[in-house]
């Protein structure tokens, strides 16, 4: 097994509020992981301490052996990616100049150029609005843009913070597609979502966030196996 | 006729100096959130150091103008180094960096007038004499201000659309988050921040000094113009600043010249009030950009 | 309960305040130094008012100067035009310094706050021009030419408070009792303001604009109401500045007294009940130790400035509040943070 | 009209013959009186001087403190007041309003110990200072040039026996600047295309009272106006103005707005395209920065000033001791102003029997009127007080002896290097009027 990212005994939180206690996390280079879990219980807040936006409190943030430095933008320099929550795009910025940011630190333009166009093909509609203000976009699109850029950046780590959020059943269907494509093309994913079942079908291993810590963790055959500890946890 | 070619060149003149001297505070505000009181020293130090050099040194002009910039691109620079750096992501930003900005700007110009007096003296960077057009004459003072101008503040848009660097500017500005999360490291991107800032109101001050010579509040109205500018295009809207600068510079001559030259002012801060009442993102601005 | 003894406290330390400042006179007799702790007394009522505007209720008005001048320019223009007491024309300028923010108020408050900061700033600036290049002489008094504002010279040597007739070489301790009593007023004032039920309106606001409007508080009408009152006692202090120097003009809106009481804001500590005081006591001693010092009085002033607030970016009060929290926290390090983490788990909470 | 009124009562014969102090050259008047006296007090004499040291009016201020400084020195090496040396102390009014003059002088008193007050100008209300110093009882010179000062003095003597005022109102400008064109054109120095005057004012109280004062009596003399704008300070493009002007093509313009850079402006902007206009510029023109700035376009103009060192050897000898002492970019019109009050001052001191103390009116009193009686000659002409406004008479308007008053000079000037030359009123004129090259003969 080939670890690419390794938390340990990671804390963090808001000011003076504590939200992650100890989190410790594996990932294997080329998988899909999936963390589930109620809202408000820390998911979006361990994607943000892993990407630097938050500060460590205790613990450390290994990718590829080395121990990350602690400023965000120094972590995506190493190839650590987030598409965060709610898109947060450059709303006065063009989709094309969107996706050019996230190829920001990407030195050969040839090969941006090809992730570009890669890019394009997994979003045509991207590809028609390319030259639109992102502001102008829909809900959908803009999801679009948020993962394109995520692309572009060709990072070792792709992070997805809750991909289906407030979209309509068919985008998400869309959405969840271009991850599946992703994925087989061997990039690896660590995607929060809240609702288990949509990403049963992608990823390979699942941990379930519960005040601040993982409840429980498995694999795909495991999380079939139990789905009465996830009842209540979800209330589903 | 005479008059209504006189009120253009007057108004693109004054338009430009403004332009210059506020698309660098507008740049301040929309990526940092800072009203930069210190932005009018920048002017001052820009226009005495060109000063200093040519009359001291018999420096060239061109040579002269360059020196200015970079007091002004230095300026700026320790400006973020020792202040604001430290400033930047503490509560009440907002007014704690216009205290600590004004105290510079309060001890810059005391140490200016040390240093000069204050004697007006004359700027040595400028040309004389002028040309006539349709019966008007027009110096060649005014078309050089105007043509400098024009000069950075398309170098300025040309840096930002374009530019790998102007695009991390640009991103910054809209979403500090989202630009760290590109790999932009944002800290040096408010350094360059105030670094072109710098640039752009030393010149405005050489530019300045030129018409209304050197002294050591010389920054004080074209600051408080500034401000009033970036208001009328919105916050941080560097474009806008710059359209807004030439829009106001040509109003008021017109109404300098129609109603009188005591209104000029007061009747477009009149307009200005009127305007963010009507249209509350000022008139280039986005309102999700701004809206508390 | 404890809401209440919290004001309690405020208005004992208040009256405690009040009685050691009405002491002062009994002990210092130099007039420049009564001279110098009036001016500490008007700013620090103006700064104190300030502060409940921007610290609390959260509008950055840079407009202050104006309502203290619409209060001056009252004072001085009723008594150079119709002989009015400044006794009966005080509270008329602390009513149309009110009366002037319920207009640029309901103009202008629904903006963002860095609007509200350079649109109330424009307009100062718009009344200066407007005021100093007035050529029109209103009145032409052997050959003074007083155009109805005052022009560049402003209004001077109307009537005063009347202690000069009264108590002749001491006339300035009638005036520092005047002054005195304003800067109670104001202080009581921003103290039931800041404490009582519209600051817990504030609080509310600030801390969550959801939770607020779902309990139907109207966050514009708030700042309205807040915008007049403390227009109406910065408008009070400018007409008992008025008063005082016998003088209203122009002077009043420049930048340098806007920023001088910018910096006792701050200095003092944003948000903070006494931090006015403290900063408007704190710049006045700094502004008088760079006098003695000649030459480099500026540069001293602008450097302490940078040095204060980059030190301690929440202001005399704040520093000292840490100080008193980390000795209380020694002793009983259970209760603060337990209502601070109360506190940030809602906000987190509404932010997700 | 009520200012032609109160000249004539201040120079009437009764008033003159009262004072009978002459000063001729002090140094030397208060060198004797010091050899008989017998040092009252080691103690120096403490002069406050309230000067705008910073903001706009810096400039000003700092010839201000090197004019007292100057003084101060030449004191001191006769012997001081008495035998007390002369320290000066300045306090920084800030180029403010009242209520920071007002500290600054009442700083100087209960702080620095002040005797007496001297200033240069001010701005404010320009009756900030003679309440402090009515209020301390301590003695008050300044040269605000102001109108205020004579209604505030004149109305209320009791109160204000101690500020005096080294120099003419701004309102003798009016009426001088009348009276001279008129000379020009009935002399035949000058043939104006029209009667018609074009007057361009500014910000502050000064510009305007003298903008108002000639509007108001140029019909008398046959004059008038064509043209009044008020312009905002700085004005650096003066467009809208100049394209107003050209159309109206006035005999004469006047720029009371007196910035020497806005000026200087004004010039060159106004030479790439001239009128035929007589152009007279107020005060600004009078500096060195003026002409620096404007180069060859300061060339023809008309200036005038009621205080400013005039031509002999009092005024030149110090003209020339002040550009050596502070260099030659200094302005001795502005130094010579305080310059010459604080040697009037130690004069009527030592003649007095020595300087009040403060919150003592007895002996400041009696300096008060020594000064009161004294004519006083210094570089700028003749201090001799009118007895009701103490403020200096006006020669030509109010005295016909250029010995009683202090000369309301109109220069022109001639060469961009050097100062104007006076061309009125004798005896001081130093060039004959020539007609501006832009002009058509």
């Amino acid at each position: 097994m080939d670890t690419l990212l390794s938390v340990q005994g990671l804390s963090s939180g808001y000011r003076h509020l504590k939200v992650l206690h100890s989190v410790s996390l594996e990932i294997t280079r080329g998988s899909v992981t999936a963390i589930i879990g109620p809202n408000g219980h820390g998911k979006s807040t361990l994607l943000k301490a892993i990407a630097g936006l938050l500060p460590t409190w205790t613990g450390v943030v290994m990718l590829d052996g080395t121990a990350l430095p602690a400023a965000a933008s120094e972590r995506a320099r190493a190839g650590l990616t987030l598409v965060p929550q709610g898109d947060q795009l450059f709303m006065n910025m063009t989709v094309e100049e969107n996706l050019l940011m996230g190829a920001y630190v990407r030195t050969d333009a040839a090969a941006v150029k090809r992730t570009l166009d890669d890019v394009f093909t997994l979003f045509p509609r991207l590809h028609e609005r390319r030259g639109q203000r992102a502001n102008s976009l829909s809900g959908g699109e803009r999801r679009m843009v948020g993962i394109g850029r995520g692309m572009m950046a060709a990072g070792k780590l792709v992070m997805i913070d809750e991909p289906s959020l407030g979209l309509a059943p068919l985008i998400i269907e869309q959405i969840y597609g271009a991850l599946n494509l992703l994925a087989n093309e061997g990039q690896s994913i660590l995607v929060v979502e809240e609702n288990p079942s949509r990403v049963a079908g992608v990823a390979s291993a699942f941990h379930l966030m519960d005040g601040g810590s993982f409840a429980w963790s498995g694999s795909a055959a495991a999380l079939a196996r139990s789905s009465d500890v996830l009842k209540t946890y979800l209330g589903g | 006729m005479d008059a209504a070619i006189q009120i253009i060149i007057t108004g693109l003149t004054l338009g430009a100096m403004y332009a210059l001297a506020s698309v660098g505070l507008a740049l301040t505000y929309g990526t940092m959130g800072m009203f930069n009181m210190a932005h009018g020293m920048f002017m001052t130090i820009g226009a005495y150091a060109s000063y200093s050099l040519s009359s001291a040194f018999g420096a060239p002009l061109p040579l002269a103008l360059v020196a200015g910039i970079c007091a002004g691109a230095i300026s700026g620079s320790l400006l973020h180094l020792l202040i604001v750096r430290f400033m930047l992501h503490t509560e009440d930003f907002q007014t704690t960096i216009m205290v600590a900005t004004a105290g510079v700007a309060i001890a810059l110009q005391d140490l200016i007038l040390k240093r000069y007096g204050a004697y007006p003296f004359k700027q040595p960077a400028q040309i004389e004499g002028s040309f006539r057009l349709a019966g008007t004459a027009i110096s060649y003072q005014s078309i050089v201000i105007v043509a400098m101008a024009a000069l950075l503040i398309g170098a300025l848009a040309w840096l930002l659309t374009y530019t790998k660097f102007g695009l991390a500017i640009r991103a910054t500005a809209m979403n500090q988050d989202a630009a760290k999360l590109m790999g932009v490291r944002t800290e040096r991107t408010y350094l360059q921040v105030i670094v072109i800032a710098g640039v752009l109101a030393s010149a405005a001050g050489i530019l300045i000094s030129s018409l209304a010579g050197l002294s050591p509040a010389m920054g004080t109205d074209p600051l408080i113009r500034a401000f009033i500018i970036c208001v009328v295009a919105g916050l941080g809207s560097v474009t806008g600043a710059g359209l807004a600068a030439i829009m106001m510079g040509l109003f008021e001559a017109a109404i300098s010249y129609y109603i009188g030259a005591r209104f000029g002012l007061p009747v477009m801060l009149g307009l200005v009030v009127l305007i963010l009442i009507f249209r509350p993102a000022g008139l280039f601005g986005r309102m999700e950009v701004v809206r508390s | 309960m404890s809401q209440l003894s919290e004001i309690q406290r405020h208005l004992v330390a208040a009256v405690l305040f009040i009685a050691a400042m009405a002491t002062l006179p009994y002990f210092v007799s130099e007039r420049y130094l009564l001279g110098q702790i009036i001016v500490f007394m008007l700013w620090a009522s103006v700064a104190t008012q300030w502060n409940v505007l921007t610290g609390h209720a959260g509008v950055f008005s840079l407009g202050q100067m104006l309502f203290f001048s619409v209060g001056s320019y009252t004072v001085g223009m009723a008594g150079t035009y119709l002989g009015t007491s400044p006794w009966i024309s005080m509270p008329v300028g602390a009513v149309l310094s009110a009366v002037a923010a319920l207009l640029i108020g309901i103009a202008c408050l629904r903006l963002a706050s860095a609007y509200v900061a350079l649109l109330t700033f424009a307009i100062v600036f718009m009344v200066q021009a407007l005021i100093v290049t007035d050529p029109n002489c209103f009145t032409n008094n052997g050959g003074v030419c007083l155009p109805l504002f005052g022009g560049g010279n402003g209004f001077s040597g109307f009537a005063d408070f009347g202690f000069r007739k009264l108590l002749k070489g001491d006339w300035i301790v009638g005036n520092y009792f005047v002054i005195l009593a304003s800067l109670t007023l104001s202080l009581f004032a921003s103290i039931i303001v800041i404490h009582g039920r519209l600051g817990l309106a504030f609080r509310a606001l600030n801390d969550s604009q959801l939770y607020a409007a779902s309990r139907g508080l109207n966050r514009t009408r708030f700042r309205v109401t807040v915008f007049v009152i403390t227009a109406f006692f910065t408008g009070l202090s400018g007409s008992v500045y008025a008063a005082h120097f016998r003088f209203a003009g122009p002077s009043l809106f420049e930048m340098p007294t806007l920023v001088l009481i910018l910096a006792m804001v701050i200095v003092g500590g944003l948000r903070s009940t006494w931090g006015p005081i403290l900063g408007a006591a704190a710049m006045m001693v700094l502004v008088e130790i760079a006098k003695g010092m000649g030459d480099v009085r500026n540069t001293a002033v602008g450097v302490v400035l940078v040095l204060f607030v980059l030190l301690f970016p929440k202001g005399i009060a704040g520093a000292a509040g840490r100080t008193l929290r980390m000795f209380r926290a020694q002793r009983s390090a259970e209760r603060p943070e337990i209502a601070e983490r109360r506190f940030d788990a809602t906000k987190t909470e509404i932010a997700r | 009209m009520d200012e032609k009124r109160d000249c004539e009562m201040g120079s009437s014969r009764r008033g003159f013959l009262k004072g009978g102090l002459l000063g001729l050259g002090s140094a030397a008047v208060l060198a004797t009186l010091n050899e008989s006296a017998v040092a009252q007090s080691a103690d120096p004499v403490i002069v406050g001087a309230p000067l705008q040291l910073t903001g706009a009016g810096a400039a000003d201020g700092i010839e201000f403190k090197q004019g007292l400084e100057l003084a101060a020195e030449e004191i001191n090496a006769s012997g001081g007041i008495l035998g007390r040396q002369v320290k000066i102390v300045t306090a920084d009014t800030e180029s403010g309003g009242d209520d920071l003059i007002t500290s600054a002088g009442q700083r100087l008193i209960d702080r620095d110990g002040a005797s007496a007050l001297i200033a240069g100008y001010n701005f404010g209300s320009q009756t900030a200072l003679q309440n402090v110093a009515a209020d301390a009882s301590v003695v008050y010179l300044h040269a605000d040039t102001a109108r205020a000062h004579t209604d505030l003095v004149s109305k209320n003597p009791g109160r204000y026996w101690g500020s005096f005022m080294y120099c003419p109102s701004e309102l003798y400008y009016g009426f001088a600047f009348l009276n001279f064109i008129k000379h020009l054109e009935d002399t035949g120095q000058l043939k104006a295309p029209n009667k018609k005057i074009a007057i361009v004012t500014g910000p502050l109280v000064y510009s305007i009272n003298i903008a108002n004062s000639i509007k108001s009596d140029a019909a008398k003399y046959g004059y008038e106006i064509s043209l009044f704008e008020t312009v905002q300070a700085p004005t650096t493009d003066w467009g809208p103005t100049l394209a107003k002007l050209r159309e109206d093509k006035p005999g004469f313009i006047v720029v009371t707005h007196f910035f020497p850079q806005d000026q200087a402006q004004f010039m060159i902007q106004f030479l790439a395209n001239p009128t035929n206009s007589l152009v007279y510029l107020q005060y600004g023109a009078s500096l060195a920065a003026f002409r620096d700035l404007a180069g060859d376009a300061s060339v023809g103009v008309l200036y005038a000033t009621n205080i400013g060192v005039l031509s002999g050897e009092v005024s030149e000898e110090f003209a020339k001791k002040y550009l050596g002492r502070y260099g030659a970019k200094a302005s001795p019109n502005g130094g010579a102003q305080t310059y010459e009050a604080l040697h009037l001052f130690a004069q009527a001191a030592a003649l007095a029997g020595g300087v009040g103390k403060a919150y003592e009116e007895e002996q400041s009193k009696k300096v008060a009127a020594r000064l009161k009686e004294s004519i006083f000659r210094g570089p700028t002409g003749v201090i001799r007080f009118d007895q009701k406004a103490q403020q200096a008479f006006s020669y030509p308007v109010q005295t016909k002896d250029p010995s009683l008053g202090m000369a309301h000079i109109f220069s022109q000037i001639k060469r961009k290097e050097e100062n104007g030359y006076i061309i009125s009123p004798t005896p001081y004129e130093t060039a004959q009027f020539e007609l501006p090259k832009w002009m058509q003969a």
